[in-house]
């Protein structure tokens, strides 16, 4: 019942790797974890980690969809990996894929975003 | 419901976010000795979470004073899920079941809540009224439709 | 209890031994924000299946049409449990109390309920009323005593 | 919220290893299996492991009381190993220590038992 934010920068990538669970009650976290950490440094792009991600609802898609335009508005761009098949879904149904790429795994991720 | 062989549980608590997890949890738990695999248990916990939610920030506006009721019954056919509260109610259900439809963007609201549930149970109702409230009936079915037909 | 600060639920389910397992889980989950170690969390999961187990065995002597509540309670200062069936009540709780005391060796009952509950508990209160039910009241206080005198 | 039960025999004892949780709706199938096997096999003492139970309430108490009577009437001993802390004060309220031994591990209790 609970979510655990890590945020390591690799250049100008900021990997978020969520572990827990992405709620309401937890999305306020990461938001304000996240817009803290774009705004206040010169990171370009974001690749977002949710293997270790137990569960999401729709208050996790808001906040996702929220840090790819902070991110896209500064030219930058959002890379999802790791996504469980309940948690894709939510994605497919919400048609995000259609603007956030998405890759099986972070060595994919990362070379996709021209590192590794 | 065939009555002898129902189960069911009533849950009413504090309308605060820290309590979407364990309304999830308790529903989980209370479903655990059915023939439901890991996918489709998740898939309830998520639409128990998205009405909770929408209770607590729609319904209630995150006022805490209010009360989220969750009731869940099950025979060997099927689980039923109901939620409840005594909130604002909804204005045009039909707009409000829209994909993207929300009323709170600057909460980053996806919109995406009734979509979820209808997507994945089997019957997703909405019965409301302005100023006293709404409340989903959710229905998954444990046998397939095929069967049900012999 | 402080209003403001207080969170609180109430489930009601199905006397099924089935269920037993189910209330220990939903109270642990609702309490779980609280610092309660993992032994003062099983003593408490413990006293719920202490209750929730003679409300099914004693109160409706096994006769699943009946219906059990649990209320629980906490704020900074302590976590109130209630546990509640409208069954048979008891006749004499002074013996009931007793440790060792059951009506229902025949079952292999250890008489140790009261006893745990006392013991893991701060406070144990127990209301009856032949034919009308039984009700249970429990405290655990989350600030030891000392602090309190200060 | 389930029990699963294994049972081993090694001579004339039965070991008996508990791995979930013991309530009033578990005991049941703890007492009949216990039950048939003591009496259709030539057991005669019996070694309860609760290493792997992770919960324990009064009715546990009760079914370990009636297979302590049962294997007793039977002239044999049983001796209960790894018992947590909060289970451990479980046993010292019942008062059952003063009938029934308690050792840290199964390899000690086989020991008492004259076994390895
Ligand atoms: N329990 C409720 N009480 C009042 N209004 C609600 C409730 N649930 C949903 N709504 C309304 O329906 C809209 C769509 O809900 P939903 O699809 O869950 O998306 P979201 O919660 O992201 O806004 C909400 O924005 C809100 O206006
Ligand atoms: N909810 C209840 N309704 C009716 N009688 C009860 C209830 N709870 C306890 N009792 C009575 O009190 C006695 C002692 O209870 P307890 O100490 O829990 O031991 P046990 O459940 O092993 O009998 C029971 O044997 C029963 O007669």
């Amino acid at each position: 019942m609970s979510l655990r934010v890590d945020m390591e920068a690799i250049g100008d990538i900021l990997i978020v790797r969520l572990d827990g669970e992405l709620d309401h009650h937890t999305s306020e976290v990461l938001r304000s974890q996240m817009e803290g950490q774009i705004n206040d440094t010169d990171v370009r792009h974001v690749l977002l980690s949710l293997k270790n991600l137990h569960f999401m609802d729709s208050s996790g898609l808001g906040v996702i969809l929220g840090r790819y335009k902070q991110i896209t508005a500064r030219g930058g761009d959002m890379i999802v990996c790791s996504i469980n098949p309940v948690i894709y879904r939510l994605f497919e149904l919400s048609g995000l894929f259609k603007i956030i790429k998405v890759k099986d795994s972070e060595e994919e991720a990362l070379h996709i975003l021209g590192v590794a | 419901m065939e009555k002898g062989k129902m189960n069911f549980m009533e849950l009413n608590f504090a309308a605060r976010s820290e309590n979407e997890g364990f309304a999830r949890i308790a529903v989980a738990a209370f479903l655990s000795r059915l023939p439901l695999n890991l996918d489709e248990m998740e898939e309830i916990k998520t639409v128990v979470s998205e009405a909770v939610t929408n209770a607590i920030i729609h319904g209630y506006e995150e006022d805490e004073q209010g009360a989220v009721m969750i009731s869940t019954f099950y025979d060997q056919y099927a689980v039923e899920i109901v939620i409840e509260d005594h909130g604002i109610g909804i204005a045009d259900v039909e707009e409000a079941r829209q994909p993207l439809f929300t009323t709170k963007p600057e909460l980053e609201r996806s919109g995406m809540g009734f979509t979820i549930m209808e997507n994945f149970m089997d019957v997703m109702e909405i019965t409301t009224e302005i100023g006293r409230g709404t409340r989903i009936r959710m229905v998954k079915n444990l046998v397939k439709n095929e069967m049900l037909c012999n």
